[in-house]
């Protein structure tokens, strides 16, 4: 009889089972016993390497070098008997599941003694194996097909994924304004100021408001005196000169700007004002730009 | 936009992603005015000139994302002591069925594997996020059915379950002498 | 082993940490036989070769991490879009007045409101580009006047204030309200 010192030497090549496939006495078992017959006490730590009697088969016909298609019954399940019957007689706990399939082995090995029945419209006869064969089959490619899977590169096991630093806070995020917050902004304004005073603002007016500050940045830009002239463009078209032209009288009724002819038919010049003591052209009123008294 | 500065903004975003980037996502950051085919010629671009650097620029189930080359890992595995869980067999086993014949239900994966399949194996390949219950057969009990998710596949790098290793053809006898 | 590789090593560990990386950790990986003084030559080597990408290598107070450069910030944001942040209402206000009674000083400003502007305020919206000044008035301490610029029509999408919301629409609306 074999010993466990006998089982452990056993060069027996196991390509599908890479692992040690149990432990006996802490010391790892890298190989299955050679010969069918597995001592019963390798058989409990034997248990733990299967993962189940499809497992336990697959192995004992694979070990044995037995065609898949044409399995002996007879020894088959006198064999698995022997280990189930083994591993009860050793009171381990038995996965239930290996006693449903010694009872299927039972019914297939008994079946196959009994003539078969013809199957209805064909000279085939049902192999009672049939069934036992296409589980086994495929059990054991699901089986490779982890081993497969396990093989692939894994994140975070063979290669990691690339993650470079976003730093947010060197994001400067500037607040959005819509023309609709403007409005209710302005809105917001005129009721408060609505108060005291009424306000009443035209549409042509906001474009004189633009063409002042047009007005003064070309001034600002040339610096010093400008012609008067200069500061009309033909391309702005007659109502757009016209609004020009009262930006301009606004500007220096405002203060803004200084306009200035030293005799009649002279060249008239414009200036920004410089704030040098000067004839008022026009006293102001104190009103606020573009108010007017109700 | 010049084509140079779409690609560097590509090569940044996809460096940076914490996830993979998807088409759509990569549109987004230009305003929807990247037609599909240049993005996509973009991306092979710079798979193209990623070819040689340590890292490699892949496409994946949900996107594109940047990752270390295999070659590498010898070395950036000792920066990182923390590694997934080792699966058991039995883990294997009932993720390769869900993989190759989903969805299923745990009925199914018992009469494959001919054991009762523990709830700590399902549990762990769902808090992985590698599996999922995408349904339920309409038969006694309604049981759940189990399918693979698209962060499986990102984990294997693969663009679909059709990219999954084929089965292996059975073999009658075990050919002992290889 | 070649500088390159090791180069190449340090690049892959860097692009995929998720922390920065310490010289220590760097030599870990080559099992201390890489000196400090040839770790230090290639970073700085790779710091030069990523200076014209979108990523850039930097060293940080607890190591070295690649980054995203900021220019390509902006991008990246709408992969995950945050709201933006709000103006105050006195910003808003104050820029509605300059808006709509353009070119007007701070004093006009504060009439108006009827509160003193703070001078955040409009350094704010000057640092922005939607306003500046455009002259000063002729009286008593010669006030800046000013006026919303090219920049502010453009950021709002207007081709020019009179596009703004009309002011007898705004009145209509008050006097209905009231």
């Amino acid at each position: 009889m074999t010993t466990d010192l006998d089982v452990l030497d056993a060069p027996v090549l196991q390509p599908d089972l890479l692992e040690p496939v149990a432990r006996i006495y802490g010391q790892p078992m890298q190989q299955l016993p050679l010969d069918l017959y597995i001592p019963p006490d390798a058989l409990a730590v034997m248990l733990d390497a299967f993962e189940g009697p499809l497992d336990l088969l697959l192995y004992m016909i694979r070990r044995a070098n037995i065609d898949i298609l044409d399995i002996p019954m007879a020894p088959l399940t006198r064999q698995y008997l022997d280990y189930v019957e083994a591993m009860r007689a050793q009171n381990l706990e038995l996965a239930a599941d290996y006693l449903v399939m010694a009872a299927m082995l039972i019914e297939i090995k008994s079946r196959m003694l009994l003539p078969r029945p013809k199957l209805a419209g064909d000279d085939e006869t049902e192999d009672p194996r049939a069934e036992l064969v296409r589980r086994l089959m495929e059990y054991e490619q699901m089986k490779l097909a982890g081993q497969r899977l396990n093989e692939l590169p894994q994140a975070e096991r063979e290669f990691f994924w690339v993650e470079t630093l976003v730093e947010k806070s060197l994001l400067v995020r500037l607040p959005e304004v819509s023309v609709a917050d403007l409005k209710e902004a302005w809105m917001a304004v005129v009721r408060q100021a609505s108060l005291k005073k009424h306000h009443k603002i035209g549409r042509e007016e906001l474009s004189v408001r633009e063409h002042m500050g047009i007005i003064l940045r070309t001034l600002q830009e040339r610096g010093g005196f400008v012609r008067f002239e200069a500061l009309f463009d033909p391309g702005m078209g007659v109502p757009g000169l016209v609004v020009h032209f009262l930006a301009m009288l606004e500007l220096g009724r405002e203060k803004m700007i200084r306009i200035t002819q030293t005799e009649p038919f002279e060249p008239i010049y414009v200036n920004v004002s410089t704030g040098e003591s000067e004839p008022a052209m026009e006293e102001g009123d104190g009103a606020e730009p573009g108010q007017e008294r109700a | 936009m010049e084509p140079s500065l779409v690609k560097s903004v590509l090569e940044a975003a996809l460096l940076a992603a914490r996830e993979p980037l998807t088409p759509s996502d990569m549109k987004k950051m230009f305003d929807d005015e990247l037609s599909t085919d240049t993005l996509r010629k973009l991306l092979d671009q710079l798979r193209e000139e990623w070819a040689e650097r340590p890292v490699e620029l892949i496409q994946l189930a949900s996107g594109w994302r940047f990752r270390t080359r295999a070659e590498y890992l010898p070395y950036l595995e000792r920066l990182n002591p923390e590694r997934p869980p080792k699966y058991s067999r039995a883990v294997l086993e009932t993720l390769a069925i869900i993989a190759y014949r989903q969805p299923v239900t745990r009925g199914d994966i018992e009469e494959i594997r001919g054991v009762v399949v523990n709830s700590n194996v399902i549990k762990s390949l769902e808090e992985r996020g590698w599996i999922d219950v995408v349904g339920h057969r309409d038969t006694p009990g309604r049981p759940a059915l189990f399918a693979t998710t698209k962060q499986f596949l990102d984990d294997l790098g693969l663009r679909s379950v059709s990219e999954l290793p084929p089965l292996e053809q059975i073999s009658q006898t075990l050919e002992l002498e290889q």
